[in-house]
């Protein structure tokens, strides 16, 4: 396993496949892509296997100097790790979940679907950072295909804004790059976390990349784009959209704003904190009053993002962990939430709330897992929604009780456009007859989402598992951005005790 | 003196021409306009020392380039009057931006910082023992220039060969004889004997 | 005396002369010809005076080949005003703009 | 004297070849142009085989008139190759319904030469006569179609803008000559060099680079290539939009840096107003646009500003950028006029309606495919190769420290963007329009095949070898 | 073993949760109460074992959850003296609420369901009382809220339901968000989430401040007040209250266990828990104790105008729990504990009872349509009032080295009244009033409703419900959708009506109804009587709880020396109380009519809960909605899309169109660009 270039391999995988949907049939090419996603999450899986917690940061490295600036470099750490996994987890899922809904072009469909996984697992493994850079932008153009080609009505409009905004934003950070790397001399991502760049320059290269993973995460006021990408997508690309793309702007966050410019990251705090307490209130109320399904989720993914944000921001271990956790818990729990609009949808063929209703009388399987996932997303402890939010709330707290107070209101705004939403869509009569004559999930539904819920309730229940292989980066990364960390408005003084102190001191003390 | 009389008369002349070559509305009148410049500017070649050039231009432009203008004036047989005389609308503008960009430049080229000519060669050009202007201009073209002068030509061929490409072409008003076509025509292909039979009329 | 300054004012004048006739001109296009013949013709007496003034014989060379060109293009433009003509019967300026936005 | 015919070989294989074809297309008349097109494309090749400059056996012919560098050479093999595509383009575009002209190949081969003369100027004069000889030829091959009206009037925006530049080219090299006492390019360095840029050098600075401008087509000296590029027969529009473009930037380049060098600060804010001014109003403007041709002019405006990003550099790094840029947009460009002469009706009639790509994916899926390519790529999306050049163009923008200039311009490209993916949704989301005839051109389809590959991400196996040639062809000009 | 306890239930909800219909009724209700009676004879063990002081506490990890730097969280169960009590109170009432199910769901559809739900409210339960840190108290915390969610919604095609399942979600939400920042300052102070290391730091951190929201507050007011908000929402205290009537939607078993015996108290548990950390702060208890009086007089005023048989029962609830909340709020947090406990047994005996009675009544809750059940449903009648006894707490104080003798209430209630007296402060004066007269009130409202629903005459033929179950329209359950029911003309005879039965005849419960209800009288009349000591005696009760709970034997030891007015003082309260309903409901039963008709305006008042709905309606629940809709049409597409992607894009369109109309044609256009591109040029080189 030592010489083998396992990472390409994972790479090369669905691009293969890709190829091979393209000269395939239509129902070859849904097996292939199938075999290839299957085949590809067992590498993932045997990645995560094998990688060694607390041992070399950087594993799995391949290195070929290809030209100039530009070399082949990839290695991941645990944060990368695990969102391979994520990525090669919900794969496979998505092809499952376009298997009966997309009947046009379906060689195009799964080929674009495995160009995409090996760009997104690319995003993970670059340790270049203009590799990086490719492979983050070039997702923009199967996505756009997939939005475009097998959206809904107005697909066009959600297809351009997808791409235009998320390229606007992700343009400038080129720049900064080109920057970064003329200062440094290097292209080489672990050289570059350790270079220390002057702080005014941070300033505007933490801008340059706030721009590109701001509008990726997506973070308030860049968010517009994200709902109508939702919506219009089918249903397997607004699992992607939800399940991994947007965990690029969290992971370029925490591999490049962060480490790289910690000072403007301190400096620029109160931007980040104040978009994203804006954007838990705001869009957990938007969410509130939205009457298609679809745009609901995105408004609350919108929401649950800035629980990254905030975390990732929050200059200790359990925002960052927090923050890291989010964004896992999200892209299962999200991407499961669209799976389940999915399932209703291709049966009835609205997003339309107000069209469904009473699922539960003849849906039984499909709302119990509904309601999994509802409460996952609302943060139920024992679900993965739980912990991470949990952590990222007690690192914004730490840091600023602003922050901490403003985004904990996000658990009653969350836990009330999601229960409003499940109980019109499962709880109550059917609205129509339509809907009280939809058939149960069928087998496939099932054996795509109860993988999800069993992630959910084990990464609910012993996050260890995928917080041990992050641990020892998010050690590296405090130890790299402490020397900037602000403030905390939330000090303790301490005072004389009223009564006689026991000798044991509280560990309280130094935060 | 007389120098300095000669130059204005000859400047104002090709200035004065050269807004009634752009002014008239007639193009037969431009044509004539134009070529009064070129006399013109031809003896201010003559006045700075430039013969062969001020001859130049009189053959060259007078005698074929204004020519042809003419030429193509009248065989274009442009209604004239049809011509809507008048200027482009916005010609406040572009009078104020031409102004600007004429002061502009004579500000530029008589300025003291625009940069100094050295003059004291001249004196060396005109001496009566240097060679004369068209040898001078000789010696250049042939040697140093040679290269120039053949890529010239060329363009000159250029020109020749997109004005044919261009122009000519084959007219379906008139018939052209084509000699090679009489030359090969045989009797068998021009002659046919028949022998038609009563009542049936003949085949043509 | 006549010094340099004045040839290139003359120069100038024709310059702006030239320009002027390119684009205040909406009558016909054989004028606009004439035009570009004004600008070349100050970029002559540019040449030329630079030329003797400096005692430097390029100039005068650099203006013979201007002239050889413009000849040329006068060719080439009066061709294409001839087929123009041709297809739409027409040269006045106002009506060329069958292309735009 | 030897040596000096030797260092221009290619130019007189060109024109050797060109006369020659002359001859026998007058001799032969029409029926030959084919194989008079053929040997025209081998001219070509032979040209560029025999090109000095490459590994430094270049040097300085006819007394510093003409150079043979590294850099002329690699803008020759792009021209070259450029202009062997629209040959080539030519054949079956004219050949399908009207008469091929022999002459066609030829006024081609004069372009070429006078192309050639253009990046290989180390003199004003050879400049100037270059740049006619390749713009005389160019305004007739704009009219070529001469009983179309649009190419007639293509002809004639084309000839009379074209000759107004002239004159204001001209009228700068007659200041710059007057006031630098020379019309040798190191001259004129020399000139500038020493006691700084005077009043009268600088004005005639900002008309040369107003004519240059003109050539490569940056905005405000835009205005014509839209409506040459419309007028124009396809392959011509292809031919204009390649090789002439090339050549144009490869020279303001050569002006820029040999001539101009020492006064670079002067002219690098005009450089970076022309860039800025290209790439913003070749993006808007293209959006509206309803034909095909036009919008490739506007994203050939649009893409000039990009280069010229690299040329505001003004370092070795910021000449081989442009080289790079230029090269690559070469191949994206034909490759996409590739595309567009295939866009014929039912009735063989061409077809420049954008629309009329209408759900290109399901009548011509691998057509489609080519095009999406091409557009992604002119629009700069990784991982398609059309990335890189603009990558390798900020990045000089950025070494040279014009952040500022790099992250505006990156900012316009997303402009662009827009309407390359509108091309690409009406070929793939838009329900399909008439199907175009079926054609049957193996040499079309295979340069579109080779086109499409390299600006596809096996480009990037590219990358050192064009890094390298840049490199060495810039390091030439400093 | 408590992890047989803690975990016997979750399998057993697993069991038939997922295995719902396959296994069918029989197996998963089978499963589920074995698995509970299982635990509850587990629990008693325990309990027993620390009254006895053979039992220590213990800690039992079970895995490691969270752990990320100093947060270490661990899956562990805890038990001690304050856990024992719950264990006892939570695995027995859900056992018998499990077997009471059998009969009272016995015609729903959906059993599995419910049985799986009951069961992993209990683990939920059961793993909040064992939580020895407090981010796995909110697990269970919120675990009950889930169950909660989903047994009161659990008939889901009832509206009403879904409302207040979803309402009762949301708002204790916003007790867990109180909750949440108390772990969050929690942690931020002591750096540590685990129980007994914060209430060993506890102290030393009076007197120290911590910045909240710009203010610099007192550390430990602010987070014993933070948390106490999350108790607030649990428990149903004033202002978070308004679930919990609305609870009631759930079949009744569920209101027993859920909104009566268990999850309601967790919020008086968690102020017990963290007792010690609540002594470091004056202002919190003075909070706590002000909150909890109120609390108790509010509910009880509303309790007296209800109609709704449980609704009733749950507003006492509610009031009750305020009083355990006082008792806290003065210190007295054994009492509190033991009025848990003691009012465990008997409010879910009540809501058991009310259960009964609506299942013979076929699901009529309105007491109007009562009266007269005294001998048709004599069992119950019985296990009602022995419950409406406990409440109103009849008993006999201790006079002259007798033993004190009564019902549980009687020793719980008294303590925590005499405990507010005997603290002292302005504020345990004011709880001790307002217990007064909250208990006035409650034997008031209690007796009312003994009243109306077993004397009198009986009215059940207006009732719709009756009226369904006689027309053989059979409805399994209360079904508020059916538009029918007032087309159709009621076709009793005036016989049937004139006697108020309609000629209905309610039959008593099965036997699975009524063993329950057997076993929670027999823990109403004897809980007080056996556990006082253990609870709230000076010696002993310091012995028992053994530092689990911060046990002021000061403070119990002070209730002795009251006065004696004081001791008999909510006895008297409880008379009046019963002599007041017995003259309103039995004696004079036209007193109500002219009460409601002269005090119109107070009744409505009561009677509307005093308007906190529509309050909540209007300051919260439209805004936000209002806001939502605001933010999405104005903001998100109004200013966002609008200046931000469509402003762009608008932009660019414009730039088009300008670029389009100077791209004329026309050669002069050109040129001129050209010009002035020139004379630009130049006139900057002339300004250089």
């Amino acid at each position: 396993m030592a010489d083998f270039p396992i990472l390409s391999a994972i790479l090369a995988l669905p691009l293969l496949g890709a190829v091979a949907c393209l000269v395939a049939g239509a129902g070859t090419a849904r097996w292939i892509a199938l075999a290839t996603t299957l085949a590809t999450f067992a590498l993932s899986i045997g990645l995560w296997a094998t990688f060694e917690i607390g041992g070399a940061q950087w594993q799995f490295a391949e290195n070929a100097n290809l030209f100039g600036d530009f070399s082949w470099a990839l290695g991941i750490d645990g944060i990368a790790l695990m969102l391979i996994v994520l990525t090669a987890f919900l794969m496979p899922i998505c092809i499952g979940a376009s298997w009966t809904a997309i009947t046009e072009r379906v060689q195009e469909y799964m080929a674009a679907f495995l160009f995409m996984e090996t760009l997104m697992l690319g995003v993970f493994m670059a340790q270049d950072i203009f590799l990086f850079y490719i492979f983050f932008e070039a997702g923009l153009i199967p996505m756009y295909l997939i939005i475009g080609i097998w959206g809904g009505k107005d697909r066009i409009y959600a297809a351009y804004k997808f791409f235009l905004y998320t390229l606007l934003g992700s343009v400038l950070m080129l720049i900064a790059m080109l920057w970064m790397v003329n200062h440094a001399g290097t292209t080489f991502i672990p050289e570059l976390l350790v270079t220390d760049f002057p702080p005014e320059a941070q300033t505007w290269l933490w801008l340059a990349f706030f721009a590109s993973f701001a509008v990726k995460m997506p973070m308030w006021p860049v968010h517009t784009w994200l709902p109508d990408a939702h919506v219009q997508a089918p249903t397997a690309g607004s699992v992607i959209l939800a399940g991994v793309l947007l965990k690029m702007g969290g992971y370029g966050f925490v591999r490049f704003s962060l480490p790289m410019f910690p000072e403007a990251s301190a400096q620029l705090i109160w931007v980040i904190f104040g978009l994203s307490m804006v954007a838990v209130v705001y869009t957990s109320l938007v969410a509130l009053v939205q009457q298609d399904m679809k745009k609901l989720i995105a408004y609350s993914s919108v929401a649950h993002m800035a629980f990254v944000t905030i975390g990732l921001f929050a200059f200790n271990r359990q925002g960052i962990e927090g923050g890291l956790i989010v964004m896992l818990s999200h892209g299962l729990v999200s991407g499961a939430l669209f799976l389940c609009v999915g399932v209703v949808y291709d049966r009835l063929h609205t997003r339309d709330i107000d069209r469904y209703g009473g699922l539960s009388n003849n849906m039984p399987a499909y709302s119990l897992l509904f309601l999994v996932f509802t409460m996952a997303a609302v943060g139920l402890p024992g679900t993965s929604g739980f912990v991470g939010e949990f952590l990222s709330l007690v690192g914004a707290y730490e840091i600023n009780s602003w922050v901490g107070a403003v985004a904990t209101t996000g658990i009653i705004l969350g836990a009330a456009y999601m229960l409003w939403l499940y109980w019109r869509i499962s709880f109550g009569t059917a609205r129509t007859a339509e809907a009280a004559a939809l058939p149960d999930l069928s087998k496939r539904e099932l054996a795509l989402l109860a993988p999800i819920a069993a992630a959910v309730f084990w990464m609910g229940i012993y996050p260890e598992s995928f917080m041990a292989p992050m641990r020892q980066d998010v050690s590296v990364l405090l130890a790299r951005i402490e020397r900037a960390a602000p403030e905390s408005d939330a000090r303790v003084t301490r005072g004389e005790p009223t009564q006689a102190a026991e000798p044991h001191a509280a560990a309280g003390e130094g935060h | 003196m007389i120098q300095v009389f000669v130059f204005y008369l000859f400047a104002a002349l090709v200035v004065a021409s050269g807004v009634m070559t752009i002014g008239s509305r007639n193009p037969v009148h431009s044509v004539l306009w134009l070529i009064l410049a070129f006399f013109n500017a031809a003896g201010l070649f003559l006045l700075i020392g430039a013969e062969f050039l001020a001859f130049l231009l009189v053959i060259v432009y007078v005698g074929a380039v204004a020519v042809l203008f003419l030429f193509v004036v009248m065989m274009l047989d442009v209604d004239f009057a049809a011509l809507r005389a008048g200027i482009a609308r916005y010609w406040p503008l572009g009078f104020g931006l031409a102004g600007v960009l004429l002061v502009e430049i004579v500000l530029a080229v008589l300025a003291w910082n625009a940069g100094g000519i050295e003059t004291p060669a001249r004196e060396a050009v005109q001496a009566a023992d240097g060679p004369s202007n068209i040898e001078a201009l000789g010696q250049l073209l042939y040697t140093r220039y040679l290269f120039i002068f053949e890529a010239a030509g060329i363009v000159l061929l250029v020109a020749m060969i997109g004005a044919i490409v261009l122009t000519r072409r084959r007219r379906s008003d008139v018939r052209p004889q084509n000699v090679s076509e009489q030359v090969r025509r045989r009797p068998k292909d021009a002659v046919r004997l028949t022998q038609p039979t009563v009542g049936q009329g003949v085949d043509l | 005396m006549i010094g340099l300054g004045h040839y290139l004012v003359v120069g100038g004048i024709l310059f702006v002369l030239g320009v002027l006739g390119i684009f205040l001109n909406r009558k016909n296009v054989i004028v606009i010809l004439m035009a570009i013949e004004l600008i070349l013709l100050s970029v002559n007496i540019n040449l030329v005076a630079f030329s003797a003034f400096q005692g430097d014989m390029v100039g005068q060379v650099f203006a013979m080949f201007v002239l050889t060109v413009a000849a040329a293009e006068a060719a080439i433009g009066l061709a294409i005003l001839v087929i123009y003509f041709r297809n739409r019967g027409t040269i006045a300026v106002d009506d060329i703009h069958q292309m735009r936005g | 004297m030897a040596n000096d015919f030797l260092l221009i070989l290619p130019e007189e294989i060109i024109c050797v070849a060109a006369l020659a074809l002359m001859l026998a297309a007058a001799w032969a008349g029409d029926r030959a142009a084919p194989v008079l097109t053929w040997l025209a494309v081998v001219a070509l090749a032979v040209a560029a085989f025999f090109l000095p400059g490459i590994q430094g056996t270049g040097g300085e012919a006819f007394g510093g008139l003409f150079v043979a560098d590294g850099f002329a050479a690699f803008a020759k093999v792009v021209m070259f190759a450029g202009a062997a595509v629209s040959l080539l383009m030519a054949m079956s575009w004219f050949g399908r319904d009207r008469d091929y002209r022999a002459e066609y190949p030829v006024l081609i081969l004069f372009s070429v030469l006078g192309m050639s003369i253009m990046v290989s100027a180390t003199d004003l004069l050879t400049l100037y006569v270059g740049l006619e000889l390749q713009s005389l030829a160019a305004y007739v091959l704009a009219s070529f179609q001469r009983t179309d009206t649009r190419s007639a009037e293509a002809g004639l925006k084309y000839f009379v803008l074209g000759s107004l530049a002239s004159g204001i080219l001209l009228y700068g090299i007659s200041l710059l000559y007057g006031f630098t006492g020379t019309t040798m390019f190191d001259g004129v360095a020399a000139a500038l060099g020493t006691d700084g840029v005077s009043q009268g050098e600088l004005f005639g600075l900002v008309f040369v680079f107003a004519g240059l401008a003109f050539k490569i087509s940056a905005v405000p000296f835009h205005m014509w290539t839209p409506d040459v590029y419309e007028g124009a027969p396809t392959p011509v529009t292809a031919f204009f939009a390649s090789a002439p473009k090339v050549a144009a930037v490869a020279l303001l380049v050569r002006v820029a840096v040999e001539a101009m060098g020492p006064a670079t600060d002067s002219w690098r804010q005009i450089i970076i107003f022309m860039a800025l001014a290209s790439t913003v109003l070749g993006g808007v403007a293209a959006i509206g646009q309803r034909n095909i041709k036009r919008l490739l002019a506007y994203s050939s405006i649009n893409n000039v500003g990009f280069a010229l990003v690299g040329l505001a550099a003004g370092t070795a790094e910021g000449v081989a950028a442009v080289l790079f840029y230029m090269t690559v947009y070469v191949a994206m460009t034909l490759g996409a006029f590739l595309v567009v002469q295939r866009m014929r009706g039912a009735d063989d009639q061409p077809v420049e309606l954008i629309a009329s790509l209408g759900g290109l994916s399901r009548t011509r899926p691998m057509l489609a495919l080519a095009m999406a390519i091409f557009m992604f790529s002119l629009a700069g999306i990784p991982p398609l190769f059309g990335f890189w050049p603009k990558f390798v163009v900020f990045n000089a923008a950025v070494a040279a420290d014009l952040t500022w200039l790099a992250a505006v311009a990156i900012a316009t490209s997303v402009i662009s963007a827009f309407y390359y993916i509108m091309i690409v949704k009406l070929i793939y989301f838009d329900e399909p329009a008439p199907a175009f005839a079926a054609t049957r051109e193996p040499v079309g389809a295979g340069l579109i095949l080779a086109s499409a590959l390299f600006v596809s991400p096996i480009g990037y196996l590219f990358i050192p070898a064009l890094d390298r040639a840049t490199l060495l062809a810039a390091s030439t000009l400093f | 073993m408590i992890q047989a306890i803690v975990f016997l239930p979750l399998a057993a909800a697993l069991v038939a949760g997922l295995g719902n219909r396959m296994i069918g009724n029989f197996a998963a209700k089978l499963v589920t109460t074995a698995a509970l009676f299982v635990s509850m004879f587990l629990s008693w063990p325990i309990f027993i074992g620390f009254m006895a002081g053979t039992e220590q506490s213990a800690l039992h990890p079970v895995l490691n959850w969270i752990s990320s730097g100093d947060l270490q969280v661990d899956w562990a169960l805890r038990v001690d003296a304050l856990t024992s009590v719950m264990l006892v109170v939570v695995t027995t009432v859900s056992a018998l609420v499990h077997l009471y199910s059998w009969g009272y769901m016995a015609e729903d559809d959906s059993q599995p369901r419910f049985f799986a739900y009951l069961s992993l409210f209990t683990f939920a339960m059961l793993m909040l009382v064992t939580a020895d840190n407090l981010v796995q108290m909110f697990f269970g915390w919120e675990g009950v809220g889930l169950a909660s969610y989903l047994l009161i919604g659990f008939w889901y095609h009832k509206p009403s339901a879904n409302a207040a399942a979803m309402k009762a979600f949301v708002v204790n939400r916003v007790g867990d968000f109180g909750f949440s920042l108390g772990i969050f300052a929690t942690f931020l102070v002591f750096g540590t989430v685990s129980i007994p290391e914060i209430l060993e730091a506890a102290p030393g951190m009076t007197g120290s401040t911590i910045g909240f929201l710009g203010m610099r507050l007192d550390t430990m007011t602010l987070i014993c007040i933070l948390l106490f908000i999350g108790a607030c929402g649990k428990s149903a205290q004033l202002g978070l209250h308004t679930w919990l009537p609305d609870a009631m939607e759930g079949p009744t078993p569920v209101s027993a266990l859920i909104h009566a015996a268990t999850m309601v108290t967790a919020g008086v548990f968690m102020v017990c828990r963290l007792s010690p950390m609540f002594e470091t702060s004056d202002i919190a208890l003075t909070v706590v104790t002000v909150v909890g009086a109120a609390t108790a007089l509010f509910a009880a005023t509303v309790g007296t105008v209800q109609n709704d048989i449980k609704r009733v029962i749950a507003y006492s609830t509610c009031s009750q729990l305020g009083y355990m909340f006082f008792a806290a709020g003065v210190g007295a947090y054994g009492a509190a504990m033991f009025h848990l406990f003691t009012h465990a047994f008997f409010k879910a005996l009540l809501f058991l009872g009310a259960g009964s009675v609506i299942h013979a009544m076929h699901h009529e809750q309105d007491m109007r349509f009562y009266g007269a059940l005294r001998r048709e449903i004599p069992i119950t009648f019985w296990a009602m009032t022995i419950g409406t006894l406990a409440i109103t707490g009849v008993g006999i104080i201790q006079v002259a080295g007798l033993p004190s003798i009564g019902f549980a209430g009687f020793f719980s209630k008294d303590a925590i009244i005499e405990s507010a007296f005997a603290s002292g402060t302005t504020v345990g004066g004011l709880a001790f009033a307002v217990g007064v007269f909250a208990a006035l009130l409650t034997s008031f409202y209690s007796w009312r409703l003994v009243f109306l629903t077993f004397f009198g005459k009986a009215r059940w033929a207006q009732s719709e419900h009756i009226q369904h179950a006689l027309h053989g329209d059979h409805h399994d359950h209360p079904d508020d959708e059916d538009a029918g029911h007032d087309s159709r003309p009621h076709e009793a005879s005036p016989h049937q009506v004139a006697t108020g039965t309609g000629g209905y005849h309610p039959h008593e419960s099965p036997w699975t109804m009524l063993v329950p209800l057997a076993v929670l009288s027999l823990g109403a009349i004897a809980a007080g009587m056996v556990f006082h000591h253990a609870f709230i005696d000076v010696e002993e009760g310091a012995h028992f709880w053994a530092g689990s709970i911060a046990f002021d034997a000061h403070l119990m030891h002070e209730i002795h020396e009251v006065p004696l007015w004081v001791k008999l003082s909510p006895a008297g309260a409880m008379l009046i109380g019963l002599f007041v309903a017995w003259q309103a409901y039995i004696r004079n039963p036209s007193l109500p009519g002219r009460f409601v008709a002269h005090a119109g305006l107070l009744h409505s008042f009561l009677y509307n809960k005093w308007y906190f709905d529509e309050l909540y309606q209007i300051v919260f629940i439209r805004p936000s909605v209002w806001l939502g809709r605001v933010l999405w049409k104005r903001g998100d597409e109004g200013m966002i899309d609008r200046f931000g992607p469509d402003g762009a894009a608008a932009a660019v369109m414009a730039g088009t169109r300008i670029t389009a109309r100077i791209q004329t044609g026309y050669l002069y256009t050109y040129a001129l660009v050209m010009l002035i591109g020139v004379a630009a040029a130049t006139t900057w080189a002339m300004a250089q």
